[in-house]
């Protein structure tokens, strides 16, 4: 197996703070690849990096051997790349279904002309707009979000919202998915059902995951490799136990326990 | 719950209201019946251009005054006043209101081209007289309309003269314009530049203002370099006195000249705190305080009537742009319609009342159907009167 | 000419830069475009003409009534319309605002009827002062102190006062700025207290300046807006620098180049200042965090 | 029953038997209005007011694409509404265009117009984008009042139109009219309904998840003031001709604000609010011209304004009346009109309880 994304030496800067420092990770295809570190150690910056909405300062990013740097996020998704975010970012006044329908943007042609002047069952724009449905319908079922199918989003519990919005990220069917935290806000119980899911997305829809989490337990079963960052700096890459072990780490999560102890 | 359903109840019943706002049902002859004559005229009563609204008021006197008298032929005057805020969209919607709803006998009056011109097509195929549109354009008289008589002086011809006025009688040389940069305005200079292209001369500059400036001291400084001796101005009360307020204070003081629709001085004087005063006006209408008898008589009955209007220019013009119409009325006899109104207009030779004399005729040129070919000039004093300079001067042959 | 253009700029975008400053001590607090302030302005001049006019109070006591009367106004806006509304949109409030101007409008027209009027003031609009052969109107000249000193009071009652504190605090996290203890509603009437106020000081100077009637602030209103958006809508300097900035443009380009798109170049100017530097001139640029 | 059976279903123009019956009512009611109107409002009135509130409607609509679905905002309407008046006339008078080749014409000028103002709206935001879009109307109708080709300040006549060499009267415009609205109203729920409606909204709620999802927001942020100034443009063609005579004057920030008011007042990000919007505030903004001729209530107020106001101001009233309709909405239905109606249909469903 191949890499399918290729960081080199990342860096990003906000008002003189480095934010990312000379940042780089491979992750090959078919992995669930993660992302830790404590609070503000650039995690959601590098994923806003690799999708595009942050501009880095220096460094390169290849997805697929492309150099995809300095593209737009949306040329980015066209790329295959698909993601989350951590404060959940989805459409609310839309129904799932059509949350879901957005996802299949990319994969779909109507344009305003035919958008407007569909009225017929067998039009073009209609066909599209059912076969996508149907995609769509596929993707309701994987996540069982079929409760919430016709809710508008803004209704619906937290946890359930974090689903639709990886729904979303697989509606764009992408190679690549960056999940940012996406256990967060979910019980026991929830949280069991999306390691599954995660897993499934890998193993029945063959795409790659980087994971961004801070729940340990869930990410030490599921990964295959993890990147730990502290302040913006990687401090260790390698396999779970790898990571469990290694004194950086340790001392970085220790560490910041000391301080949480201490205030 | 009990709040919104409330709220919401009274909205209902509010629009129901206005629909129910009493309709006219038509006669024989539309808006005459053996007691009423019924008339209308539209004026902006709000929005920017609601200075312009008190002719219609003052057409309103006018009516009373008539009523007051016995009304003609045994019949009395109902006037409809509405308010289309200077929205030619509004000005339609009354034009059919007032043909449809009310089913006037004819309009009177009505203040704007732009507005005025989206009625005068629907008012003509109905037959509705229309008398004295309240702004000195060719629009009126061309094409010729038969149901529509002009009253008000061409501003065209008005420029012209007092151009005239001021080059030959006066032996101003260098002029100037200071004209809004609209339909008025831009007949205005027409009108000047015609004149001066006569004499072989050109204006030394001309500035335009638009509606909407608030700022004129670039306007007063390129009038200022201009060095002219006498500056025409074209304009509404607001822009004369911001332009006369900034070149007082560049110290520009040449000799200013303006048109009939600045000719209330109380106002200007008022409003220029003082600097109104030397300015040359050519006036369409008597004096504010003439001893003219009918104004004499209008005066009064203003003090009886509606003593809370000011007995300014725009409000009495109302009862100018009325007065012809109604002798038309007198005129056609008890047997009112349009044809025979029409009829009795065209009868009128130099008839005056308070504006200037009336001359119309069968429809062979346009001019037969423009009543105002005369003004007057004069001067404000310090005080603020008028010190009338000449009599009565055909402007528009 | 071109140095009597730059100072009769300068007195104009003083005019401008007093309006912007009302408008953006409201978008500050509560993210409000104020499309009222124009005509609460107004009004607060038509009640200074009616006592001054009808009353024959003497102008200082008749300009206190007035400055009461706009703060009474202000927080009556605040309380009686703005407070109503549950969860608004930046749309909806925009059309509140255009509501209340329509009241506002309808009322100074119904209570004073159409008349332009000359506003009676103690400083002369065309009595002068001389600088060098530069003339400058005494009102002009007052505009611009009046201005560069509300806006320094401003200053430093925002830098330094525990009121001006809470105020900066409200704008930028009300619901932190609640948690800790201060009574965000009232900090907003306030706020709306004092940008009538100052709306109210623009007014009476900008009739005194030409001529007082119920659309005398449509113009000005537009022109301060976009001196508060050149200035970038947060920034007290901001504004006086937009006003500035925007009345000698407008001067140089009506003297130079064309006096029929002087009105309008100022927002071609805007839209492409802003295309450049989408914040305005003087205002940080925040990056929404996802 | 509330169960699908097909895909398609979903996005069918009637998602249900009930508002197919509906529909079908309501564009009967149309066809007859003229017929039905005449017993008691002589016909030419109330036809001009219908054609007013349609025009209105087919710019509220397209406003609405503007504001309510791609969350823009845009006080500067007037400037396509001038565009397509004046690019709809001057073809006809001066090149003897068809009316409907023009229109369309007109129509895609104004989007031209539209693109390009969406240009600078990539970047701005709020008060910015208020600004801009107010500067673009004043300085579209600056341009129009200053080149003689559009008839300069002096504005122009519409021409009389004819089809098939007969004059086309006012009730036959009433039907092309209520035709072309018909037809643009079911584009834009169709429109809504599909892929490019559903990028509009996402980049509403949130336009970075848009763009990470793949939606070029250069793209769709200027294809919305496209539409949007398409509406606006057609619109403004039709009521060239419903007045008759067009002036640059005309097209003001008022008005601006007034189409503004009416996608408030319907509700923004509804389409059938829309409509609804534009009926309201175009009838009550003529309707109230006449507010002092009410029995009772308007010699009342002509007393007050004797004793406290002044008689001369008291068209004022109508402009207060006015406002305070806008606020009270505002205030008590934020969802406008459309948001009132979502909430008495499901006070009847739950009707007993």
């Amino acid at each position: 197996m191949g890499s399918i994304l290729k960081v080199e030496d990342l860096s990003i800067s906000f008002g003189g703070i480095k934010a990312l420092n000379q940042v780089s990770f491979e992750v090959e295809k078919g992995m669930i690849y993660s992302i830790i570190g404590p609070n503000g150690a650039g995690k959601t910056t590098i994923f806003n990096c690799i999708s595009g909405i942050y501009r880095p300062d220096g460094g390169r990013i290849f997805f697929n051997g492309e150099e995809i740097t300095y593209l737009k996020p949306y040329q980015i998704a066209r790329k295959g790349i698909a993601r989350t975010f951590q404060n959940i970012e989805l459409f609310s006044h839309m129904t799932t279904m059509d949350n879901l329908m957005l996802g299949r943007h990319l994969h779909m042609k109507t344009g305003v002309w035919r958008g407007a002047t569909f009225i017929y069952k067998n039009s073009k724009a209609a066909k599209e707009e059912v076969a996508h449905r149907r995609k769509v319908e596929e993707i309701i079922d994987f996540l069982e979000l079929q409760s919430a199918r016709n809710h508008f989003v803004v209704n619906l519990p937290y946890g359930t919202r974090k689903l639709v919005e990886l729904g979303r990220a697989l509606a764009l069917e992408p190679e690549l998915i960056l999940l940012d935290e996406p256990s967060a806000g979910m019980n026991m119980e929830e949280k069991g059902d999306l390691m599954f899911s995660i897993q499934d997305i890998r193993d029945d829809l063959g795409i790659t995951v980087i994971l961004v989490e801070h729940d340990m337990n869930l990410i030490m079963d599921i990964s295959d490799r993890i990147l730990a960052l502290n302040y913006g700096t990687k401090i260790a890459e390698g396999l779970p136990e790898e990571i469990q072990k290694h004194p950086e780490v340790l001392k970085a999560y220790l560490g910041e326990e000391e301080k949480v102890a201490q205030s | 719950m009990v709040k919104k359903s409330l709220f919401l109840m009274s909205g209902l019943l509010f629009i129901t209201l206005l629909w129910m706002v009493p309709l006219v049902s038509a006669q024989a002859v539309r808006g005459v019946t053996d007691t009423e004559i019924l008339i209308g005229q539209w004026g902006p009563q709000t929005g920017p251009a609601a200075p312009w609204g008190a002719v219609a008021r003052g057409t309103d006197l006018l009516v009373r005054i008539i009523n007051e008298e016995g009304g003609i032929h045994g019949r009395k005057i109902k006037y409809f006043l509405r308010d289309d805020s200077y929205q030619p969209a509004k000005t339609k919607a009354i034009a059919k209101e007032f043909v449809e709803q009310i089913g006037v006998f004819a309009v009177v009056g009505g203040v704007g081209v732009a507005c005025g011109m989206t009625a005068r097509d629907y008012l003509m195929e109905n037959k509705v007289p229309w008398y004295g549109p309240v702004t000195g354009v060719y629009n009126w008289i061309t094409p010729i309309q038969k149901y529509l008589f002009a009253l008000y002086p061409l501003y065209d011809d008005e420029a012209f003269n007092l151009t005239g006025y001021l080059y030959e009688k006066l032996g101003y040389k260098k002029i100037a314009m200071f004209y809004q940069n609209d339909d008025y305005g831009k007949q205005g200079v027409m009108g000047v530049e015609r004149y001066l292209l006569k004499k072989k001369i050109k204006l030394v500059e001309k500035v335009s203002a638009e509606v909407t400036d608030r700022d004129l001291s670039t306007h007063a400084l390129k009038l200022k370099n201009s060095g002219a001796e006498a500056v025409i101005m074209w304009t509404m009360p607001t822009h004369a006195a911001l332009i006369l307020a900034e070149t007082a204070k560049i110290g520009y003081k040449p000799q200013w000249a303006t048109s009939n629709t600045l000719s209330d001085s109380a106002l200007m004087m008022q409003i220029t705190k003082g600097l109104w005063a030397g300015m040359i006006n050519s006036f369409f209408g008597e004096l504010p305080d003439s001893n003219h008898p009918l104004m004499v008589k209008y005066r009064e009955w203003h003090k009886k009537l509606a003593p809370q209007e000011r007995w300014g220019v725009f409000y009495y013009a109302g009862i100018i742009f009325a007065e012809p119409f109604f002798e038309g009325v007198r005129r056609a006899g008890r047997n009112l319609t349009p044809e025979t109104w029409v009829k009795a207009m065209e009868t009128l030779k130099n008839w005056q009342g308070i504006g200037p004399p009336v001359t119309y005729g069968p429809p062979n040129t346009p001019m037969d159907r423009q009543g105002g070919k005369h003004v007057f000039y004069g001067k404000v004093r310090a005080d603020g009167s008028v010190e009338r300079l000449t009599d009565w001067i055909q402007i528009t042959k | 000419m071109l140095a009597q253009l730059i100072v009769s700029g300068l007195a104009v975008g003083a005019c401008y830069a007093l309006l912007a400053l009302a408008m953006v001590i409201i978008y500050k607090t509560s993210e409000v475009l104020n499309f009222a302030q124009g005509e609460m302005a107004m009004l607060s001049t038509f009640v200074a003409f009616t006592l001054l006019d009808a009353y024959h109070v003497p102008f200082h006591w008749a300009a206190l009534l007035t400055f009461l009367f706009a703060i009474l106004l202000g927080i009556f806006f605040e309380v009686v319309f703005l407070r109503q509304a549950k969860d608004p949109t930046v749309l909806g409030l925009i059309i509140i605002t255009l509501g209340f101007e329509m009241i506002l409008m309808g009322f100074a027209g119904w209570k004073w009827g159409p008349d332009q009027r000359s506003f009676p003031f103690p400083v002369s609009n065309i009595e002068t002062y001389n600088f060098h052969g530069l003339v400058i109107s005494k009102i002009n000249f007052w505009t611009i102190v009046v201005s560069l000193a509300l806006m320094f009071v401003l200053f430093l009652f925002f830098r330094y006062t525990k009121l001006g504190t809470a105020m900066r605090a409200t704008q930028q996290n009300p619901i932190a700025a609640r948690v800790m203890g201060i009574r965000t509603k009232r900090i907003l009437s306030f706020t709306w207290a004092l940008s009538s106020l100052i709306g109210a000081v623009a007014g009476m100077l900008i009739a005194a300046l030409g001529i007082l009637d119920p659309p005398m602030m449509m113009d000005p209103l537009l022109k301060g807006f976009a001196a508060g958006v050149l200035g970038g809508m947060t920034s007290l300097p901001g504004t006086a620098i937009g006003g500035a900035i925007l009345g000698i443009i407008e001067n140089l380009f009506g003297g130079y180049v064309s006096l029929a798109f002087k009105s309008v170049v100022a927002f071609a100017i805007i839209v492409l200042m802003l295309c450049i530097k989408p914040s305005g001139l003087l205002a940080r640029h925040y990056v929404k965090k996802v | 029953m509330d169960i699908k059976r097909d895909y398609y279903e979903d996005i069918e123009l009637f998602r249900s038997g009930t508002i197919l019956v509906w529909s079908i009512l309501f564009l009967i009611f149309l066809a007859i209005f003229p017929w039905l109107i005449q017993k008691y409002h002589p016909l030419g009135f109330s036809i001009y007011i219908a054609n007013l509130i349609a025009v209105h409607a087919i710019v509220a609509i397209g406003l609405n694409i503007l504001v309510g679905y791609t969350g823009q905002i845009s006080l500067g309407h007037a400037g396509f509404f001038a565009i397509g008046a004046f690019t709809t006339v001057i073809p006809i008078l001066k090149w003897d265009f068809p009316l409907f080749i023009a229109l369309p014409i007109a129509g895609f000028i104004s989007s031209i117009f539209g693109f390009i103002l969406g240009l600078p709206a990539l970047r701005l935001k709020g008060p910015y984008l208020a600004i801009a879009t107010l500067g673009f109307g004043m300085t579209i109708t600056t341009i129009i009042k200053h080149m003689e080709f559009f008839g300069g300040r002096m504005g122009l006549q519409a021409p009389k139109l004819e089809f098939l060499g007969t004059p086309l009267k006012d009730i036959h415009f009433y039907y092309l009219i209520m035709a072309i609205a018909v037809l643009m109203t079911i584009g834009a729920i169709k429109l809504m309904r599909t892929r490019v409606g559903r990028a509009f909204i996402a980049i509403r709620d949130s336009d970075i998840a848009a763009e990470a999802m793949g939606v070029n927001l250069t793209y769709y942020k200027t294809l919305s003031f496209a539409v949007s100034a398409f509406y606006t443009g057609v619109a403004g063609g039709l009521y060239a001709f419903i007045l008759g005579f067009i002036n640059p004057e005309s097209f003001h920030l008022i008005m601006s604000i007034t189409f503004l008011a009416m996608v408030v007042v319907g509700g923004l990000g509804s389409i059938m609010g829309s409509i609804t919007g534009a009926a309201l505030m175009t009838y009550l903004d003529i309707k109230l011209q006449a507010i002092q001729d009410l029995p009772a209530f308007g010699s009342a107020l002509v007393v007050f304004s004797q004793k406290y106001m002044s008689v001369s101001g008291i068209s004022n009233i109508a402009v207060i009346v006015y406002g305070l309709i806008m606020i009270l909405i505002v205030l008590f239905e934020p969802l406008g009109i459309f948001g009132f109606w979502i909430r008495t249909k499901k006070y009847w469903k739950t009707w007993p309880f």
